[in-house]
C-alpha cells in the first residue's frame, strides 16, 4: 500500500535525519516503527505527509507517487495522522473538534461515523462533555478525542505517532483496546510509531527497527525470536 | 557649495542615528520604534541647555546624552521583560507618549510652535561653532567618533556577546551571561548616541518642533538601516547615505518638488519590500532577522 | 556524604490545568511531572538518567539549571565544601559557580565563528560589558589572546593536532555539520571552570562513529577536568559503556537507582521502559 | 455632561471594536503584525470619494465599490507580499518590516493622487436628536448600528458556522489544520477579505463624519492594537471589549485633560497593561519554556 524508497530528509539543509529509508507496508498490515529518540521516527511520518522542508526519495501510495505533493492532497487520499502528544484544538469544543476533523464528509456520513465512534469512546457519548472546550478535558480524554478525530474520516491508512506517550497505564490500555477493535471492524493499514517495545509487538504484525535514520531490520512478529532480535538491536 | 555641505551635515546626522540604532536592531535583535523619541529628547535638552543655561558645547552634549540615557534606561527597564511584538509595542507606546508630551505640554516645550533661535554652542568658551563650515567640521567629527565607538563595540567581546544573545538567549544563560544587563547596556548606549544626532540637529537648524521627532521619523530611521543592512557598520552608513541622497537625486533628475517628497517615500517602501523578500540583510548588512 | 556534589531533596513539580465537570463546576487537575525526586549525585562519577519520553527527565534538568521553578523540595550544590541553595540563584549565575549544561538541540551560535563560539563560552565575562569595550585595551587583548590559546589547546586535546575545528575557526558555526556542531557544543564546556555538567541526550541523532567520539570526550571531562557528569540518554550501549551509576525515572518518580548493570537488568525497568521481554517471550512461545 | 461623554465614548468605541476585530482576525490566526492594515482604513473613504463625488455614482453603489476595492487591496497585500514570505519561512520581523513598506507606499500613493490635505466627503452637518440634555447625531446612530450589526453578525458566524470553527481552529494550531486537509493559504485569503471589509466600513463611517487625510490610518491602527491588547490577544471577543473600554476611557479623559492627550492616554493604558496584565482582560497567560 505504501512504499518508501531511499528517503533522505530533515528540517534543515545541512542536517539530514533520514538517511535512506526503505520500507514497504502491505495493505491491512500493521507496521510498528521502534527506535530511540532522535533516530527519525516522527520525521519519517512527516516525510510521508509532505510536511518535511527537505526531503528526497520516492514515496508511492497505492501505486501513485506522492512525494513533493501538498500535505492536503496526500491527506485527501485517505490518510489520517495522529500527532504526537494527541494534538487537538484546545479552544474548540469536543463537538467542534470532531466537526472540523470530519469536514470532508456530508451530514449523514458524518453522523454515521460519529455514532460508530460513540461505541468506542465514552467521551463522545457523554453528552455533558460534548459541548465543552477541549482545554477543559483531562489528559486521557484529550488523547481519546485526538484519536477519534484521526478515525472520523474512516481512513484507509492510519499513522499513529506515539499514541501512548504521557498517558497512564490504564489510559494506554484503553487507547490500544479501541485500536484493536477498529482493526477488527474495518480494513485499515496502520503505521505505528512507538517507544514501548511490548506495545508495539503486541499490536502489530511487522516491526521495523530504525536507527540513525536507516531501517536496520524489518521483523515479522510471529517470528519466534523477535524479542532477541530487538534486544540485540537495542543493546548491540 | 552650501547646498553640498548641508547635505553632508544631514548625512552625518543620519549616520549617527543609524549606526547607533543598529546596535539595537542588528546586534541585539531589539526592533525599536522609539528611536525618534530619543532623538527628540536629545534635541530638546540641547535647546534648553543652550538657550536657558547657556552651556558650552561639551557640557551640552554630555547633558543631552545623559538625560536621554536616563529615559532609555527607564524604557529598557519596562520593556525588556516583554518579548517580540510586545517589545515593539512598548517602544511604539513610548514614542507616542513622548511625542504627545512634546506637542501638548505647551508651558514647557512650546508645543507645536517649537523652539526657535537656538544659539550656536561654544567650544571651551572660546571658539564659537558657526556657519555651515563650523557644523560640517563638528558633525563630521562627531559622526566619525560614533562610527569609531560602535566599530570598537561590535568587535569587542561585548559585541560578540550581543551577537550570541541574538542567536540564542537560552544558550547564553547556560553559559553564565546576564542577558538583561546586556540588553539594557545596548539600549542605553544606543540612545545616548542617538542624542548626539539630536544635539547636532537642534544647534545646526537652530529651530526645533515636535514634528521632526514623530512616529514617521522613527519609521524613517528604521527604514534607513534596514535598507543599508544591519549587523555591521557598513550597512547602516550606506543606508543613511542612501536615504539622504535619494531625494536630491530625484530633484536632480528633474522630478518636481511636490511629487518628489512622495516619490522618495514610495521608493523607500518598495526597496524595503523587495529587500525583505530577496535580501533581508539589506544592501551591505550581515544580519538576516532569521531566528 | 562528602562525595555528593548535587543534592536533590524531594523535588516535586506539577503543572495544573482546569477541568470542567458536569454542570460547569471547574476543578483543577494536577499533572505531576516530578514527584518527590531524591537524588544525590556523586562527585567525579558519571550518572545516567534513563526513562521513556515524558517521564520528566528534561524537566528535572530544567529545574537544576534554574529555567523552571520547583513546587516543593530543595536543591543544594556543594562543589568544594561551600553549599549553594540552587533555588535562590538566578540561572545565569549557575555557570559561574560551575554548573554547565548542554541542551538536546545543539544550541550553538550559528552566526558566530567556530572560534567565537569557544571564546564566548568562557564563564569569566571579562570584557563583555559596554564599558570595557572602550577602556582597558591591553588587559582585554591579553585575556582574549589567552582565551584563544586555551580554545586551541582544547581542540588539540580533544581532536588531535590537525583537526577540522582549528582549520575552520574563522567560519560561521552554522557551516559545520550537525555532528560537528554537537562536538563543538561539548568542546565549549571545557572553556568554563565547570564542576558539574548536565548533558541532555548527547548522542541523539548522530552516527555511531560520533557516538564513540562523544564517549571519549565525556571520559576526558571526568579524567582530565574532574567534572561530574549527569546525563540523560536513550542509547543503552552508550550508557553501559560509559556511566558509573544509573537512575531510572518513570512517570515522575525515581523507581530504580544503582549501578548501571543493576538498573538495566532490573525486570521492572525493562517492563516499564523498553518492554517486558521475558514474560512476553514466554507467551509468544506458547502461542507458537 | 458625564453621560454625554460616556455615550460618545461608546460610539467611538464601537468603531474601534470593529476595526480592531479586523486586525485581530489576521493577527490571531496568522501572527502577522499587520501594520499595512492601517492603509485599508484610510484608503476606503478615498475610493468612496472618487466614485461618489468625482464620478457621481449613487451612494449605495459607491459604498459597495469602495468596500470591494479595499478588499482587493487587502487580498493583494496577502498574495503579493505576505504569502511569498511565509512560503520562504521568513521571520515575523521580516513580515512586519514588509508590512511597513506596504504602508509607506500606499500612504504616499494616496498623497500623490489626492493631496495631503483633509478631504470632506459629506459637507452637510448631520441632524441630531436631543434626549434630555444628551445630544446624539444622526451619523453617530448610523455608526453605532452599523458597527454593532457587523460585530454581531461576525460573532454569530464565529460561534455557529463552519467558517467560525475553521477560524478558531487556525488560531489554535495551523499545522494541525493542514493535517485535517484544510486549505490554509486559501482560507487566509478569506480572512484577509473580511479584515479588509471591517477596515473599510470603519474607515467610511469615520470619514463620513470627520473627513480624511492620507495619515488617518496609523492613529486608528494604534487604537485598534491597544484595544486588542487590553482585551486580550488570542480571543475574538477581546477587541470588542477592549475597543469599548478604550473609547470610553478616551472620551472621559477628554473631560479631565484635553483632546490632545488622547493618544498618550491610550498608550499609557497599554504600557500599564503590558506591565501588569499582559494577557489583557480575558486572554490567557502564556507559559514560558
Amino acid at each position: 500500500m505504501l512504499k518508501l524508497e531511499n528517503i533522505h530528509g530533515g528540517y534543515r539543509a545541512n542536517h539530514s535525519i533520514l538517511n535512506g529509508v526503505d520500507l514497504n507496508i502491505a495493505t491491512n498490515e500493521t507496521m510498528a516503527i521502534i527506535g530511540q529518540n532522535g533516530t527519525g521516527k516522527s520525521t519519517l511520518a512527516k516525510a510521508i505527509l509532505g510536511m518535511l522542508p527537505f526531503c528526497s526519495g520516492t514515496i508511492t501510495f497505492n501505486g501513485i507517487s506522492i512525494n513533493n505533493k501538498n500535505t492536503i492532497d496526500i491527506i485527501n487520499k485517505g490518510i489520517a495522522y495522529f500527532m504526537q502528544g494527541g494534538r487537538l484544538f484546545p479552544h474548540l469544543t469536543v463537538k467542534e473538534n470532531l466537526v472540523f476533523a470530519g469536514s470532508g464528509q456530508n451530514k449523514t456520513d458524518f453522523n454515521n461515523s460519529l455514532s460508530r465512534l460513540k461505541q468506542h469512546f465514552d467521551l463522545i457519548e457523554n453528552i455533558n462533555k460534548f459541548e465543552l472546550e477541549a482545554s477543559y478535558l483531562s489528559g486521557g480524554e484529550k488523547h481519546q478525542l485526538a484519536m477519534a478525530m484521526a478515525l472520523i474520516n474512516n481512513p484507509s491508512f492510519l499513522i499513529l505517532d506515539e499514541p501512548s506517550a504521557g498517558l497512564s497505564p490504564q489510559n494506554t490500555e484503553k487507547i490500544y483496546e479501541v485500536l484493536e477493535q477498529i482493526k477488527k471492524e474495518q480494513e485499515v493499514t496502520i503505521l505505528l510509531i512507538e517507544q514501548n517495545v511490548d506495545k508495539a509487538v503486541a499490536f502489530s504484525n511487522m516491526v521495523a527497527l530504525l536507527k540513525n535514520g536507516v531501517i536496520e531490520k524489518v521483523l515479522d512478529v510471529s517470528h519466534a525470536k523477535v524479542y532477541e532480535e530487538i534486544d540485540e538491536f537495542y543493546f548491540e | 557649495m552650501n547646498y553640498v555641505f548641508h547635505i553632508l551635515i544631514m548625512i552625518n546626522i543620519y549616520i549617527i542615528l543609524s549606526v547607533s540604532t543598529n546596535l539595537l536592531v542588528g546586534m541585539a535583535n531589539l526592533l525599536s520604534l522609539g528611536q525618534a523619541a530619543f532623538y527628540g529628547i536629545g534635541a530638546y535638552v540641547t535647546a534648553y541647555a543652550l538657550i536657558g543655561l547657556g552651556l558650552p558645547l561639551l557640557p551640552t552634549l554630555l547633558l543631552a546624552m545623559g538625560v536621554t540615557a536616563i529615559f532609555s534606561f527607564l524604557l529598557a527597564y519596562i520593556s525588556l521583560k516583554l518579548e517580540g511584538d510586545y517589545f515593539i509595542l512598548a517602544t511604539l507606546g513610548f514614542q507616542i507618549i513622548i511625542f504627545t508630551i512634546l506637542y501638548n505640554w505647551i508651558d514647557v516645550t512650546r508645543g507645536p510652535y517649537g523652539i526657535p533661535g537656538i544659539p550656536s554652542p561654544k567650544l571651551f568658551g572660546l571658539v564659537k561653532i558657526e556657519g555651515i563650515t563650523g557644523y560640517i567640521i563638528l558633525s563630521t567629527i562627531l559622526s566619525a567618533i560614533t562610527i569609531f565607538v560602535f566599530y570598537k563595540i561590535i568587535n569587542s567581546p561585548f559585541g560578540r556577546a550581543l551577537k550570541g544573545m541574538r542567536d540564542d538567549e537560552i544558550a547564553m544563560i547556560s553559559l553564565g551571561k546576564n542577558i538583561t544587563v546586556l540588553k539594557v547596556e545596548a539600549f542605553v548606549l544606543s540612545s545616548a548616541f542617538v542624542a548626539i544626532a539630536g544635539f547636532i540637529y537642534a544647534s545646526y537648524i537652530s529651530y526645533i518642533d515636535p514634528t521632526s521627532f514623530n512616529l514617521d521619523e522613527a519609521i524613517f530611521i528604521l527604514t534607513a538601516i534596514l535598507i543599508g543592512g544591519t549587523g555591521n557598520i557598513k550597512g547602516p552608513v550606506i543606508g543613511a547615505v542612501f536615504v539622504v541622497l535619494l531625494p536630491e537625486i530625484l530633484r536632480f533628475v528633474g522630478m518636481p518638488d511636490n511629487l518628489a517628497a512622495n516619490m522618495r517615500m514610495i521608493i523607500y517602501g518598495l526597496t524595503l519590500i523587495i529587500l525583505m523578500r530577496y535580501r533581508p540583510q539589506g544592501i551591505a548588512g550581515e544580519y538576516k532577522f532569521s531566528k | 556524604m562528602n562525595n555528593t556534589i548535587l543534592h536533590i531533596n524531594s523535588v516535586s513539580k506539577s503543572f495544573s490545568h482546569s477541568i470542567k465537570k458536569l454542570n460547569g463546576d471547574v476543578s483543577k487537575e494536577e499533572y505531576c511531572v516530578l514527584d518527590k525526586i531524591d537524588l544525590q549525585v556523586q562527585k567525579g562519577k558519571i550518572t545516567a538518567i534513563i526513562g521513556s519520553n515524558g517521564a520528566g527527565k528534561t524537566t528535572l534538568f530544567n529545574i537544576v539549571s534554574g529555567l523552571l521553578n520547583t513546587d516543593k523540595g530543595e536543591l543544594f550544590y556543594t562543589p568544594n565544601g561551600k553549599k549553594y541553595n540552587l533555588r535562590k540563584i538566578s540561572p545565569y549565575k549557575l555557570a559561574r559557580i560551575g554548573i554547565g549544561r548542554m541542551f538536546q538541540d545543539n544550541h550553538i551560535f550559528p552566526k558566530l565563528t567556530v572560534m567565537e563560539n569557544m571564546l564566548i563560552a568562557d564563564t569569566d565575562p571579562y570584557g563583555e560589558n559596554a564599558f570595557t569595550s572602550f577602556f582597558y585595551h591591553r588587559k582585554k587583548r591579553k585575556i582574549e589572546k589567552e582565551r584563544k590559546l586555551r580554545a586551541e589547546q582544547i581542540f588539540e586535546m580533544l581532536f588531535g593536532k590537525a583537526n577540522p575545528f582549528c582549520e575552520k575557526q574563522e567560519d560561521y558555526a552554522e557551516t559545520l555539520s550537525y555532528g560537528q556542531q554537537r562536538l563543538l557544543g561539548l568542546a565549549r564546556l571545557f572553556m568554563g571552570n565547570y564542576k558539574l555538567v548536565l548533558l541532555d541526550e548527547p548522542t541523539a541523532g548522530v552516527n555511531p562513529v560520533l557516538v564513540k567520539k562523544i564517549a571519549e570526550i565525556i571520559r576526558k571531562m571526568v579524567d582530565k577536568r574532574q567534572m561530574t557528569i549527569l546525563l540523560i540518554e536513550h542509547n543503552m550501549p552508550f550508557v553501559e559503556s560509559l556511566a558509573d551509576l544509573c537512575v531510572f525515572i518513570n512517570t515522575g518518580k525515581i523507581e530504580t537507582a544503582g549501578s548501571v548493570v543493576e538498573v538495566l537488568d532490573n525486570p521492572h525497568v525493562r517492563e516499564n521502559y523498553l518492554g517486558k521481554r521475558t514474560t512476553k517471550r514466554n507467551s509468544t512461545d506458547a502461542q507458537a | 455632561m458625564f453621560i454625554q461623554f460616556l455615550i460618545n465614548g461608546l460610539i467611538t468605541g464601537s468603531i474601534y471594536a470593529l476595526v480592531s476585530l479586523g486586525f485581530a482576525l489576521v493577527y490571531n490566526t496568522t501572527r502577522i503584525f499587520h501594520i499595512a492594515y492601517a492603509i485599508l482604513y484610510m484608503i476606503a473613504p478615498y475610493f468612496l470619494m472618487t466614485f461618489l463625488i468625482k464620478l457621481q455614482i449613487s451612494p449605495i453603489l459607491s459604498i459597495l465599490i469602495a468596500i470591494s476595492l479595499t478588499i482587493i487591496v487587502s487580498l493583494a497585500t496577502e498574495l503579493f507580499v505576505y504569502a511569498p514570505l511565509v512560503k520562504k519561512k521568513s521571520s515575523p520581523n521580516v513580515l512586519m518590516i514588509s508590512s511597513i513598506g506596504v504602508m509607506i507606499i500606499a500612504i504616499n500613493l494616496v498623497a500623490l493622487c489626492y493631496g495631503n490635505e483633509t478631504k470632506i466627503i459629506n459637507p452637510s452637518l448631520s441632524d441630531s436628536y436631543k434626549i434630555g440634555n444628551i445630544i446624539i447625531t444622526y451619523n453617530q446612530i448610523i455608526q453605532f448600528i452599523t458597527s454593532s450589526v457587523f460585530i454581531g453578525l461576525f460573532m454569530v458566524f464565529l460561534k455557529f458556522s463552519k467558517f467560525g470553527i475553521m477560524t478558531r481552529a487556525m488560531r489554535d494550531d495551523t499545522e494541525l489544520c493542514k493535517v485535517f486537509s484544510m486549505n490554509v493559504p486559501g482560507f487566509r485569503l478569506v480572512l484577509f477579505a473580511i479584515s479588509g471589509l471591517f477596515a473599510a466600513i470603519g474607515g467610511i463611517l469615520t470619514a463620513w463624519d470627520f473627513g480624511m487625510d492620507p495619515y488617518v490610518g496609523m492613529p486608528m491602527l494604534l487604537n485598534a492594537i491597544v484595544a486588542l491588547i487590553i482585551g486580550g490577544i488570542g480571543k475574538f471577543q477581546a477587541p470588542v471589549i477592549g475597543g469599548l473600554v478604550l473609547g470610553v476611557l478616551q472620551a472621559l479623559s477628554v473631560l479631565v485633560f484635553s483632546a490632545n492627550w488622547k493618544d498618550a492616554i491610550a498608550f499609557s493604558v497599554l504600557v500599564l497593561f503590558l506591565l501588569f496584565r499582559p494577557q489583557g482582560f480575558i486572554g490567557e497567560k502564556r507559559r514560558l519554556v
